[in-house]
């Protein structure tokens, strides 16, 4: 096993659930329970493909997967912010509707062959003995994927605006009384959401897989549900949750590649194994942060 | 502008018309959607909600089928329903299927080729063993740890069928099966075969045990203190601990029951409309059995009628997909759009409708 | 005189199947301090909400120094000079002071210079605050501290205070007052909201009182006396509680030695609690909330189980026992928060009785509820305590705090508790039904049961109590008959000598 | 058939039609028999047919449709497909894989194994590192099978190749096999052979560079000259006209066909310029040989992986060996997951 290579294909294989569950923790913090990541992800992944066959153009491919999984997102945002539905419910019925959806749109393109992200040239980088193979010869939505947790950390600790969605989260009735537009902030939450779980599913159709197929994102989406838990909704850990989920998956396979004398069966149920001891000893801790509102419904009657 | 205003009751007419009003409407834009595919929407539509009951080709077949496709997601549902009302979110019911099956099919074959009357019975206890020591892995890990009982029992849905596919190869693999994976086949033992209990009416156990399982919730959620319990804790948990309830025993007992419930009819749909172990013998009953716990309103009476509607819209979109050519894709969508509109027309029965000048804030 | 700085005419705001406020009309002045009195849902909160752009009327105008005034959101108010210290705290416990100060500013500078404007502020008013504390770990006064801070921050020509004194002691009270004072010097109008007549009687220059949503009278509230004024509140005279003779019988329950953890990490320990109760008598305990109140009623319903051998009723040590054992046993109690602890808030006036009636009343037998029993229980709550509602069958929410009050309470009464604990029993109830609650506790207590009422309002303890008794951070005071207390006295037992010096008006 | 309606033909198909793999061939081959009768035929299919409770019901629903024959396409449907039958006796029905027949019911398959063995030896003449990388999914002896036939004939030209088996445990699921490609690369295999269906691996070898791959159920042209540098391709169409074209006649019957390179049911996809011509010679008369029945890809002397003698020199394996292979040959690395 080549350490090098290894660390490359972690970042590879983690960025379509980092770019998910980085958008999933915003939509979490301001207070509500956007189960639906999956149906959001393969809707991304579609679309991302079929804009990207379409015009040759990943970036638009990219870009059209965002928007669109975004426009799904309000669907949920609409039943459970405006319609108050229960959020679980909702969540779980976006699951699905995307899944459909998806494989609908996704008929025409079927074993098709899409242009592909094109590795970036660093120039000096790059050109570094080790980490230049490992870390700086990606595409460039690894790095943009890390530039958002980044972004992301930096907008909820350092901005106005990040403060105003932490409070949305942490007590709306609270937020509401001081003259914050919860529902609305809240709808912008979920877009975002929307949109990086989009991302995420793009990645995987054009970049990691590259193609499509029905139900590819093979439960991604839960995976990046459960990295919020995992980094009890700190960005940072959004990160290293990702790129260990990411790791695990790759490392069985290397592990078996390897030839090491280990079970198939338990080395492919490793990761998810792995994440419920994680969350374990998360939960053990006894310290959650999580936002006091989540998942709670807020109506406006005062 | 449109305004809410929360009903000081839930509306009782609501309750009742929300999920047919769902049902129109999702025939509506459903119809469009399969406009836009190219199929006749009426004729679509008929095909699905008509085909299956009242076309003398199939009505005979079907009719019966509806009670097979809908036995396992009522059980299911039941189960889930329980704790759904709790506020305990077991969205693992796909792993605790595949747990039952696997259980009470590995239980049935260490007998093989015995023929008592006692093999079938033992066969169900084992399934809902399986189920419920798979549910109780969240269960416990959510009162001990308070770890999060969603994403645990989800992530256990993967393990499961890993399992699943290990034991149809090895553990459990018909040795006469030329190595091919898959167990025994059980509707040729008739000691572990789950047949018809009245021939041409798709009644088996499974079916006659979801009926059970939804006049024993009735009674256990309308009239048992346990039920009012679970209610309470739902609705309230700080007041249940008032009353007096232990949350964490809630948590079992919800657990518990939805994951035998689940392990049953992964054991029925084993020895019976399945007949074997397989790799992937599992079909998604398990998820599609949440979204009859909402279409039903988590009310039993609710869970049976739902159970039924989606039963008919998976036998009707196979028929669409058969006679007209509509993609598996398009039924997934639909079904998809049910559960929405029921989500989205449900908060007539909470709030009112009033149209006014805008509220500032 | 000049215009006031505010002038509203005819103001009227309707809500489906009530008039919040009918028509209201009156002027606030420039450095006045002005009084708003009513009943529960008289209108007061939905009149300052108007002011402060919460709520839009659906008819009237405001003029403030003479110019319209109709502010379409909070920060519009804010930016005219309306500040506001909500009822309930606008607070987010897992935010610290300073970030909740921000929030509530319309321009806040930069995180470094907030901070130094909050230690300024808050040390000019006597309110010593960190500002990069937790919210959460923070007790009541310094909780509202943070409110009025925010407001301060603001330079306000008009504060708005709804409730403002409910959860403070003697002494915060004063300095509070002092506090108010010295903004009133400085030209700050004060739009003054409570319960606490007496109170109002020394702060205030003017009061109007609102009675169903319209206005009654404006008055000065030194001219009055405080019966006079809850008169006006309710429209007629009402018997204030009897106090009655007894002879303390045998103790009933014993708490000894009784320690615990904090729930959580926003809770409160119990040191080291020990009392006795004793059939017939009422034994108060005061204090700030927050103090171990929550905590001390948990440890005694059984949501909680105390150490080994900490609490016995009538000799048998219940500690460990659940809720449902302590019940049967004769041990009832009812909390605090009426919504979705004393009662569930979605489920019926029937279900919420079978909740802690179940077995007492023989609502079940092997496990199955008996409905009809269940609604009879209901009714005859209902009409025994005078719950004002359609039917058994309404869902606990749609009552009145006031009414849903009487329900708990009632729901208690009726199963002939051999011990009552109640927690705040009258907390933000009206005049007419504080009192009605008041005296079924004390006809509980003459017929020989022990009642321990917990509660932050003073003027109800020394009404009702016969010994009386404070907790502070988690302990319990000496305990002191009722006769012959002073203020001062009880303020120390209250407060104790923590955190009182640091907390004067710089002058 | 003789009242003049079109013969109804019904399939029954596992995955999406759209799989890029097993299921795009067969239903390929319901097209190709569309053409092949024109009006004279008329077809019907369901797609994502779960092996489980519903296969029973998805098959007797197209009996009742009036179906004459129904074609189930993948081995779970086997004992489904024999129940259905007793009920429907005037139906002709035709499982894929299986080994269950009945009057009315007739069995088919394609002997992979034979092209296994000219991908083994073009990846044992090309490789450089001498290490190939095979993605299988399922324990099962077609997998099993296709593996020591590869190795077999890898060995024959390479004496110090290795191979690596990675147990996918899916047959299609482009992320995982993606992941299990690259993981193979970096691990120094320079060809990766695949049992799983979708085109992710070759994705992941042309990223790589420098790796070879092969089309595994369909062609997989796409990427060829490189990375895929030649495919078994399951050619089911000569066989499902033949079929349908027996019951139009009247002269349908049960049978057991087992039919490899020879009769066309496997086909080997254009091998490119990427192979060295002499090697690409070799291939093509080892096919020969093993379409004209010469030479068996299982000629013995084959040892068993725990060294014990399975065929003795010049023997070669029983159909009945074959069908139930459960073991590794001598050689191989590693163990079949159990
Ligand atoms: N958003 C609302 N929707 C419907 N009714 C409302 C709403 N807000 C207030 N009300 C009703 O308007 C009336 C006045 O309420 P308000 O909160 O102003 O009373 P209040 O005087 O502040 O009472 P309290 O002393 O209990 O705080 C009450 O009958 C209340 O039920
Ligand atoms: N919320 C409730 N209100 C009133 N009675 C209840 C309630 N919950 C349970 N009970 C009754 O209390 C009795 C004991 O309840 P439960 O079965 O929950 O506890 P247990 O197993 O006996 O004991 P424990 O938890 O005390 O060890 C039963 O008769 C039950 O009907
Ligand atoms: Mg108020
Ligand atoms: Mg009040």
């Amino acid at each position: 096993m080549n350490p090098i290579l290894l660390v490359a294909s972690i970042m590879v294989s983690a960025t379509p659930i980092l770019l998910a569950a980085i958008g999933e923790m915003v939509v979490e913090k301001s207070g509500v329970l956007n189960l639906g990541v999956e149906g959001m992800m393969i809707t991304g992944a579609v679309v991302g493909f079929a804009v990207a066959v379409n015009t040759g153009s990943p970036v638009l491919g990219f870009a059209a997967a965002a928007l669109a999984s975004a426009v799904l997102s309000l669907s949920f945002g609409v039943l459970t912010q405006v319609f108050l539905s229960n959020q679980v419910a909702t969540g779980l019925g976006l699951t699905l509707v995307g899944l459909g959806l998806s494989a609908l749109i996704g008929k025409p393109y079927e074993g098709m062959k899409s242009p592909t992200l094109p590795k970036l040239d660093i120039p000096l980088l790059g050109d570094l003995p080790v980490l230049g193979r490992m870390l700086f010869s990606h595409d460039i939505m690894v790095y943009l994927s890390l530039a958002l947790v980044a972004a992301v950390w930096a907008f909820l600790k350092f901005t106005r605006a990040g403060l105003i969605l932490r409070a949305v989260g942490e007590s709306h009735d609270a937020a509401h009384a001081l003259g914050y537009k919860v529902v609305r902030i809240r709808l912008m939450a979920i877009f975002f959401g929307g949109a990086c779980a989009g991302l995420g599913g793009a990645y995987l159709s054009l970049v990691r897989v590259p193609q499509w197929t029905e139900g590819m994102t093979a439960g991604a989406g839960w995976i990046a549900l459960a990295i919020v838990v995992f980094a009890s909704w700190r960005a940072g850990r959004v990160l290293i949750g990702a790129y260990l989920f990411g790791g695990v998956t790759v490392l069985q396979l290397n592990l078996q590649a390897a030839g090491a004398r280990v079970p198939v069966e338990l080395l492919s149920t490793s990761p998810y194994l792995i994440t419920i001891l994680v969350l374990v000893l998360i939960s053990a801790r006894g310290i959650h942060g999580a936002p006091a509102c989540l998942g709670r419904p807020f109506h406006a009657s005062s | 502008m449109i305004r809410l205003e929360k009903r000081p009751q839930p509306s009782q007419l609501w309750t009742v018309l929300t999920p047919v009003l769902a049902v129109l409407l999702t025939m509506l834009v459903g119809g469009i959607m399969f406009a836009f595919l190219g199929t006749d929407p009426l004729e679509a539509i008929r095909t699905i909600f008509w085909d299956p009951l009242f076309n003398p080709q199939f009505a005979g077949f079907t009719r019966p089928q509806l009670l097979v496709k809908a036995g396992p997601l009522i059980l299911i549902a039941i189960g889930l329903s329980i704790g759904f009302r709790a506020g305990i979110w077991n969205i693992g019911a796909e792993g605790q299927y595949i747990m039952g099956a696997i259980c009470g099919a590995g239980a049935g074959l260490a007998f093989y080729p015995a023929d008592s009357v006692l093999i079938f019975p033992l066969m169900i206890l084992c399934g809902a063993l399986g189920g419920f020591a798979w549910a109780m892995i969240p269960a416990l890990l959510k009162v001990r740890f308070g770890t999060n009982e969603i994403l645990v029992s989800l992530m256990l849905v993967y393990v499961a069928e890993n399992l699943l596919a290990s034991v149809a190869s090895n553990l459990l693999r018909n040795p006469e099966g030329m190595g091919f994976p898959g167990s025994r086949n059980f509707k040729q033992w008739p000691a572990a075969h789950n047949a018809e209990l009245i021939s041409g009416t798709g009644m088996h156990w499974g079916v006659a045990f979801a009926f059970i399982a939804v006049i024993l919730a009735y009674v256990l959620m309308s009239r048992h203190i346990q039920g009012f319990n679970i209610r309470l804790t739902g609705e309230a948990p700080r007041a249940a601990r008032f009353a007096g309830v232990n949350p964490a025993r809630i948590v079992i007992l919800c657990l518990g029951i939805s994951g035998a419930l689940a392990g049953m009819a992964g054991l029925f749909e084993v020895t019976g409309p399945a007949g074997q172990i397989s790799i992937d013998f599992n079909s998604g009953y398990g998820f599609t059995a949440i979204i009859v716990a909402f279409l039903g309103r988590l009310h039993p009476v609710g869970i049976l009628l739902a159970g039924l509607l989606m039963a008919l819209t998976y036998i009707g979109g196979e028929l669409a997909q058969l006679m007209l050519g509509v993609p598996g894709a398009a039924i997934q969508l639909f079904q998809g759009m049910l559960l929405f509109f029921l989500l989205a027309t449900d908060v007539f029965t909470n709030f009112r409708l009033s149209l006014g000048r805008k509220e500032p804030a | 005189m000049a215009d006031p700085l505010l002038r509203l005419r005819g103001l009227t705001k309707a809500y489906p199947g009530v008039i919040a406020n009918d028509d209201v009309s009156f002027d606030i002045g420039t450095g006045e301090i002005h009084a708003l009195l009513g009943e529960n849902g008289a209108g007061k909160s939905t009149l300052v909400k108007m002011i402060y752009g919460l709520v839009a009327p659906d008819r009237g105008e405001m003029r403030m120094n003479g110019a319209p005034f109709a502010p379409p959101r909070p920060s519009a108010a804010r930016s005219a000079g309306v500040a506001m210290v909500f009822q309930h705290f606008s607070l987010f416990d897992a935010l610290d002071v300073a970030e909740n100060v921000a929030l509530g500013m319309e321009d806040p500078p930069k995180p470094r210079d907030l901070a130094r404007q909050i230690r300024e502020v808050s040390e000019n008013y006597g309110l010593p605050l960190d500002p990069s504390r937790l919210v959460g770990t923070l007790s009541a006064g310094e909780r509202q501290r943070v409110e009025i801070i925010r407001c301060l921050l603001q330079d306000p020509r008009l504060l708005i205070m709804d409730e403002p004194t409910s959860v403070l002691t003697p002494q915060e009270v004063e300095i509070l007052f002092e506090t108010l004072r010295k903004l009133k010097s400085e030209g700050t109008s004060i739009l003054y909201i409570s319960h606490k007549l007496e109170e109002i009687r020394s702060l205030c220059d003017t009061a109007t009182i609102l009675r169903l949503g319209k206005k009654v009278d404006t008055c000065t509230p030194a001219e009055k006396s405080a019966r006079e004024l809850a008169e006006m509140m309710v429209g007629a005279s009402f018997a204030t509680p009897e106090a009655r003779a007894h002879d303390p019988g045998a103790v009933i329950l014993s708490v000894s030695n009784l320690s615990l953890p904090a729930p959580g990490a926003f809770g409160t320990p119990l040191r080291d609690i020990t009392f006795e109760l004793r059939a017939g008598e009422v034994l108060g305990l005061g204090g700030v909330a927050g103090n171990g109140q929550d905590e001390l009623l948990a440890a005694l319903s059984g949501e909680r189980l105390a150490p080994a051998g900490t609490i016995r009723l009538d000799g048998q040590d219940i500690s460990r026992a659940n809720p449902v054992a302590r019940r049967d046993a004769g041990l009832l109690s009812a909390p605090e928060e009426r919504l979705g602890h004393a009662a569930a808030p979605n489920m019926s006036l029937i279900e919420n009785g079978v909740l802690t009636a179940a077995r007492r009343e023989g609502l079940v037998s092997n496990g199955l509820i008996s409905w009809p029993k269940a609604r009879a229980f209901a009714e005859k709550v209902i009409a025994q305590f005078d719950v004002r509602t359609p039917g058994p069958g309404t869902a606990a929410r749609a009552l009145s705090g006031g009414n849903l009050q009487k329900f708990v309470i009632g729901r208690e009464i009726l199963q002939r508790p051999r011990v009552l604990v109640v927690n705040q029993p009258t907390w933000g109830v009206d005049a007419a039904a504080a009192a009605a609650i008041r005296q079924a506790l004390l006809d509980l207590a003459a017929e020989g049961a022990a009642i321990l009422c917990i509660s932050q309002d003073l003027d109800e303890l020394m009404q009702i109590s016969d010994r009386f008794g404070a907790l502070n951070e988690g302990r319990l005071s000496t305990i002191h008959p009722v006769a012959g207390l002073s203020i001062e006295k009880i303020g120390l037992m209250m407060g104790g000598a923590h955190d009182m010096e640091v907390a004067h008006v710089a002058e | 058939q003789t009242d003049g309606e079109p013969v109804k033909a019904g399939f029954i198909y596992v995955g999406p039609i759209g799989d890029g793999g097993w299921t795009y061939e067969h239903n390929k081959a319901r097209l190709a028999v569309e053409e092949e009768f024109g009006d004279a035929v008329e077809t019907v299919y369901q797609e994502s047919v779960p092996e489980g409770a519903d296969a029973e019901r998805a098959i007797t629903q197209m009996a009742l449709s009036g179906a004459d024959i129904i074609f189930t396409t993948s081995f779970g449907y086997m004992d489904p497909t024999i129940a259905v039958a007793e009920k429907f006796p005037d139906v002709k029905f035709e499982h894929a894989t299986g080994y269950k027949r009945a009057d009315n019911v007739s069995t088919y398959s394609a002997r992979f194994y034979e092209g296994r063995a000219i991908q083994g030896h073009i990846a044992g003449s090309m490789t450089e590192t001498n290490k190939i990388g095979y993605i299988a999914s399922f324990p099962i002896p077609e997998v099993i099978r296709g593996i020591n036939s590869a190795y077999l004939h890898a060995k024959k030209v390479n004496p110090d190749v290795e191979f690596s088996v990675v147990w996918a445990y899916t047959w299609f699921d482009p992320a995982k096999e993606a992941d299990a490609a690259r993981a193979l690369i970096e691990n120094g295999n320079d060809v990766i052979l695949q049992h799983t269906d979708s085109t992710a691996p070759q994705a992941a070898a042309q990223e790589a560079g420098n790796v070879i791959t092969f089309g595994q159920a369909s062609d997989m042209a796409e990427y060829a000259p490189m990375p895929r540098v030649s495919s078994i391709i399951d050619d089911w169409a000569p066989y499902y006209i033949d079929r349908v074209k027996a019951v139009m006649d009247g002269t349908w019957e049960s049978t057991d066909t087992w039919d490899g390179i020879g009769p066309g049911m496997v086909g080997i996809g254009e091998i490119t310029d990427a192979v060295p011509a002499e090697v690409k010679e070799e291939a093509l008369a080892l096919k020969e040989s093993i379409a004209s029945g010469d030479y068996h890809p299982f000629t013995g002397p084959i040892n068993r992986q725990d060294g014990s003698v399975w065929l003795a020199e010049g023997e070669t394996a029983s159909d009945g060996d074959l069908l139930g292979m459960d073991f590794y040959v001598e050689g191989l690395t590693g163990e079949i997951p159990n």
